[in-house]
């Protein structure tokens, strides 16, 4: 096919694959946040098929100091993690995570929506403040739907930032996930009776007060 | 899961007690009742789901008391824990009560070692979880970034933060405001006292003080209780110059008011 | 080669030519400022000829998405020519939005459909006309119902880009008062004390302007 023959057909059809996945490589090469196939699709000619565009370039990059990672509902390139140790000066000095923080951070991936009450619950002790406000800033977790039980308590989920850091391909990637929820570990059990830890929010606030002094 | 069979404390070894004294000096580092029993659980060095209840419970009461005699202060939560184990405790040696309500000793016992199989889980997971290769520092996203955002002159950025900051800066900002008396729904015996000498011209018959207060004070209790209350002090005010006179025919009855016939 | 010759190989010489354009290819890509020969060669194991790995990696970008040009003394990964129109580029400039309008926004998510009265009412300042048609124009507030009040004044509710830009499901999954105080977010309110220092600048600016006169 001669240029100019290509060029005409462009003008009608959806351009050769390769072409696409030259365009997905570009867009996704200059981009630090993954981007989904329809945030794709929209900047691509008419009739394109970024998925499959993906696809082949996925298959592209193994093997190679890049790779095509999936990131929940997006796509990105991220260097391979048996080359970080070339990469360390570039690393930005992180804010240290609080062990409270870390279990906090699991608890929601795991539990996922999940209240406040729950992971105090789980965890035997107040959130302590500070811990959610900084997930939160850090953008790892999200608040997500209201539970629909008394007091209508919020929820939260985690991000695809999250996910992002982690290097995981959606929530249900999270390790060991399949063991737990097999193990029962995963369940929500009330306590029988429920004489020990009060369920409801407004109750675990008022906890808040005292037990704080256990964290850090 | 609850080993009824479990004896006597036995005698502990030099080494027991030293790490048992260290384990209160340290009771700050714990995070809560929860994360103290899990560590006294791996005493037993058993799966959590083989633990005795029962002994965790002398342990941590143990425990308590050792604090206690060492003068430590413990937070609220760690005694009512123990308040808790104590009665778990006594529960699971008493043979049961057929008659009692509620959930088992034994079921009670099994829930504890599911929060404490749960914790630790969890801890486990968090723990494989910043194992993982992370972004920044085992692997890395593109270091020069082209904007492909949609084309806008200028971003306004806000974060979640600071939009409920600032809500909460709002909403907070009246509990402290100067103390200012609210006189929207402040009704004085000084208004009382005109409008009443207005209207008392036409009282000749025994009416209902209720009856006297203003359009829009009757409904609302705060406006009714204000303007009743300077409706009463008024007529005591015109009773006093001989204006009125007030009748009430029972305790917390109906004040009735008319105007002195020779008035 | 067999396996165990090139094995033990590796721990006397460099790697394989292959591995070295990983790891330059893993840099490039991370690093924010084109890198040197010089500067490749310092972070890569002894005995790798940095040079040689740009010639093949090169080469193997050639009619690509992203092409591995030279910049000044130093090589860089740049998008194609061709296909720059897919990135949009354009300089975009943050700015943090207003006090005033944070605040606007924030009332009309919490209290929304909402009046311009109730706004004011709530924040006890007026609002200039400024601050909602900034929002208007960000596309995180619109016009709902005109309330069935005399008068019937226009509502402001949020929109699903204001759901999208701030991570939320619904404007109902705000934390409360009560919530966010429990997640520590209330921590920098002022002390009844400290009613005499001046609030932030750009509240005093707005006041000083024209129409906040109201507050009580």
């Amino acid at each position: 096919m001669s240029e100019a023959e290509s060029a005409e057909r462009s003008l009608f059809a959806a351009p050769p694959m390769g072409e696409q996945e030259r365009m997905v490589e570009a867009m996704l090469f200059a981009t630090a946040e993954p981007m989904t196939v329809a945030e794709l699709g929209q900047r691509m000619p008419h009739g394109c098929d970024p998925a499959e565009a993906l696809a082949h370039l996925r298959k592209r990059y193994e093997g190679r100091g890049v790779h095509l990672v999936r990131v929940g509902d997006g796509w990105a390139f991220r260097t391979a993690a048996d080359l970080g140790h070339l990469l360390h000066k570039e690393t930005v000095e992180q804010k240290k995570l609080s062990r409270a923080a870390i279990e906090t951070l699991a608890i929601i991936a795991y539990h996922q929506p999940c209240t406040r009450a729950e992971i105090e619950e789980i965890r035997g002790v107040a959130v302590s403040r500070g811990t959610i406000d900084q997930l939160l800033e850090m953008e790892w977790i999200r608040f997500g739907r209201r539970r629909m039980t008394p007091g209508r308590p919020v929820t939260f989920v985690v991000t695809e930032s999250f996910l992002d850091h982690f290097g995981l391909e959606s929530a249900r990637d999270l390790p060991g996930l399949k063991e737990l929820r097999a193990a029962g570990l995963l369940d929500n059990r009330p306590l029988p009776g429920s004489m020990l830890q009060p369920e409801d929010d407004e109750d675990a606030e008022e906890v808040a007060g005292q037990s704080e002094l256990f964290e850090d | 899961m609850v080993d009824a069979g479990w004896e006597a404390t036995p005698a502990q070894s030099v080494s027991e007690r030293l790490a048992a004294e260290a384990l209160i000096v340290d009771v700050d580092g714990f995070e809560g009742p929860l994360d103290l029993l899990l560590t006294l659980s791996r005493t037993q060095k058993v799966d959590l789901r083989r633990i005795s209840v029962l002994q965790l419970a002398e342990q941590y009461l143990d425990f308590v008391n050792r604090a206690k005699a060492l003068r430590i202060e413990l937070a609220a939560d760690y005694l009512v824990m123990a308040a808790w184990l104590a009665y778990l405790k006594s529960r699971l040696l008493l043979p049961p009560d057929p008659e009692a309500e509620g959930p088992s000793a034994e079921e009670l016992a099994a829930h504890l070692a599911f929060q404490l199989e749960r914790l630790q889980a969890m801890r486990e997971a968090a723990a494989q979880l910043m194992a993982r290769d992370q972004k920044g520092r085992d692997f890395f996203a593109r270091g020069l970034p082209e904007d492909v955002t949609r084309i806008r002159k200028v971003v306004w950025s806000a974060s979640l933060l600071d939009l409920m900051q600032a809500y909460a800066r709002i909403r907070t900002k009246d509990d402290f405001r100067p103390f200012v008396m609210d006189r929207h729904h402040v009704f004085t015996m000084e208004q009382a006292l005109d409008r009443m000498r207005g209207l008392i011209g036409f009282a000749g018959e025994w009416t209902d003080l209720a009856s006297y207060l203003p359009d829009g004070w009757e409904t609302d209790p705060r406006r009714r209780r204000s303007a009743t209350a300077a409706h009463f002090a008024a007529s005591l005010e015109l009773a006093k110059r001989g204006q009125i006179e007030i009748r009430q025919t029972e305790t917390f009855g109906a004040l009735l008011i008319r105007r002195r016939p020779e008035a």
